[in-house]
């Protein structure tokens, strides 16, 4: 099969009972093209960090909203696009913890971008408040062969 | 969804909670009112058995880190037993296993509390 | 939660390897639903049927194009809608067969749309040949109570 | 993906065939180049053993079609054993009971070319 760039996008109502489905959307996709499971396992919670939190702070739980869950795959590079619409907000001014200080003062929240940084090898938010807000998450994908593909 | 699913035995001085399924920000609320009834109740030598749980987010995370104040001010604590690879690494990445400690057996967790 | 209509929608490369991730997807959200395991079993096999068509028929095996499958909740009502755009046919020229005279001539392969009929409470053709082509299957969720999703 | 495993087992008269996973219009070509493989050498007295097989779609009925007028005409067989009430349902559906002999246990199938 010739390499190729392939897109694969789920469209889901904004809701936390759903985010068994898009964390099996990502893992399939994940799988399919050749990424081992500890990686699955990362790029499974990273997409699930940042739906939870469009479901909880752009959405604000309100279920008649969609998340959009893009899936782009390139040679090399499997890049996942979540978008919101919601009344966005300044990634800047999110403080990112620091875990020896979170842990001794026994913070409770704030969590997920952090382990979303620290699970995939690129973080980007695109933020137009109040238009529409995006995270772009990269994991790079050290191939073994060149075939995309295994049935087995 | 499978979801999760919270069980509870009480021994004597201690009670071990099992969690089975996947822990995220749908499911974590069982979580969460397990460990609220337990410090209502004054039970505070909480084992957590993680056996059989499949998958953590930062919203599971999110139960343990909001109880362990009042559970600790009780003279009480939360223990892990039996994590699976998968879920234990997310717990090290962010460096949790300073604060919880985390056992292979349950027996031997619940023996921390003799 | 009050009732309502919710939309999920899957868009995706049109190959057999992909049947598993729609598979997957599909059972997910039946399962979310409350379908049980024998329901969800053929709400899946039968958009296997319907997609394994596209991939076929419609597209001869170009996985530069995609596949929509779109699902749709309605209370009692599980709809998916399948959409290609390939050369399309006609359904109504589709000899579907009789069972007992396949399995005496031994025949081979036709029996996608038949198995889709029967594992299926409605199955409907919107085809406009050469612009889209669109398979839509509804099941009938019998409630056994109340709420749409349960945690556990 | 998971896909399907197919595996084979030599016995003096007959070979048995372990299908493991998925059986779709992806995976049926490997299911088909082992049958193909077992008609090219003669080796005619085929059960194929489905306990670990957890689904079938027409694609991967379509082998067992595609081969059994052939397998027949040179005096063997496909028997089908240890299936799955997932995917008998789908044999079902269609009738197929009629044209393969199904068993429960694998050495009842095999047992029938002796
Ligand atoms: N999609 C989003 N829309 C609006 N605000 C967001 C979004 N994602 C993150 N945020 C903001 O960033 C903050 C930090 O997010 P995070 O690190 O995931 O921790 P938490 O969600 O527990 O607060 C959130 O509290 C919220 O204010
Ligand atoms: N999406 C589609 N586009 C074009 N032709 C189709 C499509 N779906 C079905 N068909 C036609 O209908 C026929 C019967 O389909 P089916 O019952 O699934 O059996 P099979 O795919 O094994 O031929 C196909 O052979 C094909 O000609």
């Amino acid at each position: 099969m010739a390499r190729k760039t392939e897109n694969y996008h789920l469209r889901i109502p904004s809701e936390t009972a759903n985010l068994q489905v898009i964390r099996n959307f990502v893992s399939d996709v994940a799988k399919s093209v050749g990424f081992e499971n500890q990686d699955i396992g990362k790029i499974e919670l990273a997409v699930d960090e940042a739906c939870t939190n469009v479901i909880e702070h752009a959405y604000h739980q309100d279920s008649k909203k969609d998340i959009d869950v893009a899936v782009k795959i390139d040679f090399d590079k499997f890049t996942v696009v979540i978008t919101d619409h919601g009344k966005g907000f300044k990634p800047e001014d999110v403080d990112i913890p620091d875990m020896n200080r979170y842990l001794a003062e026994l913070r409770v929240g704030g969590l997920g971008i952090y382990l979303m940084k620290h699970l995939m090898d690129e973080v980007e938010y695109r933020t137009q408040p109040g238009v529409s807000n995006e995270v772009r998450m990269v994991k790079y994908l050290i191939r073994k062969d060149n075939k995309k593909k295994q049935s087995a | 969804m499978s979801g999760v699913e919270v069980r509870r035995k009480d021994l004597q001085e201690v009670t071990v909670i099992y969690l089975k399924g996947y822990l995220d920000a749908h499911t974590a609320p069982e979580f969460e009112k397990a460990l609220q009834e337990l410090v209502d109740q004054n039970r505070v030598n909480i084992v957590v058995n993680l056996a059989e749980l499949n998958y953590i987010s930062s919203a599971g995370l999110g139960v343990f880190m909001g109880f362990i104040e009042d559970i600790r001010k009780k003279g009480g604590d939360i223990k892990i037993a039996e994590m699976a690879d998968k879920v234990f690494r997310v717990f090290d990445l962010l460096g949790f296993p300073v604060l919880y400690e985390i056992f292979k057996d349950e027996s031997e967790a619940i023996g921390q509390y003799r």
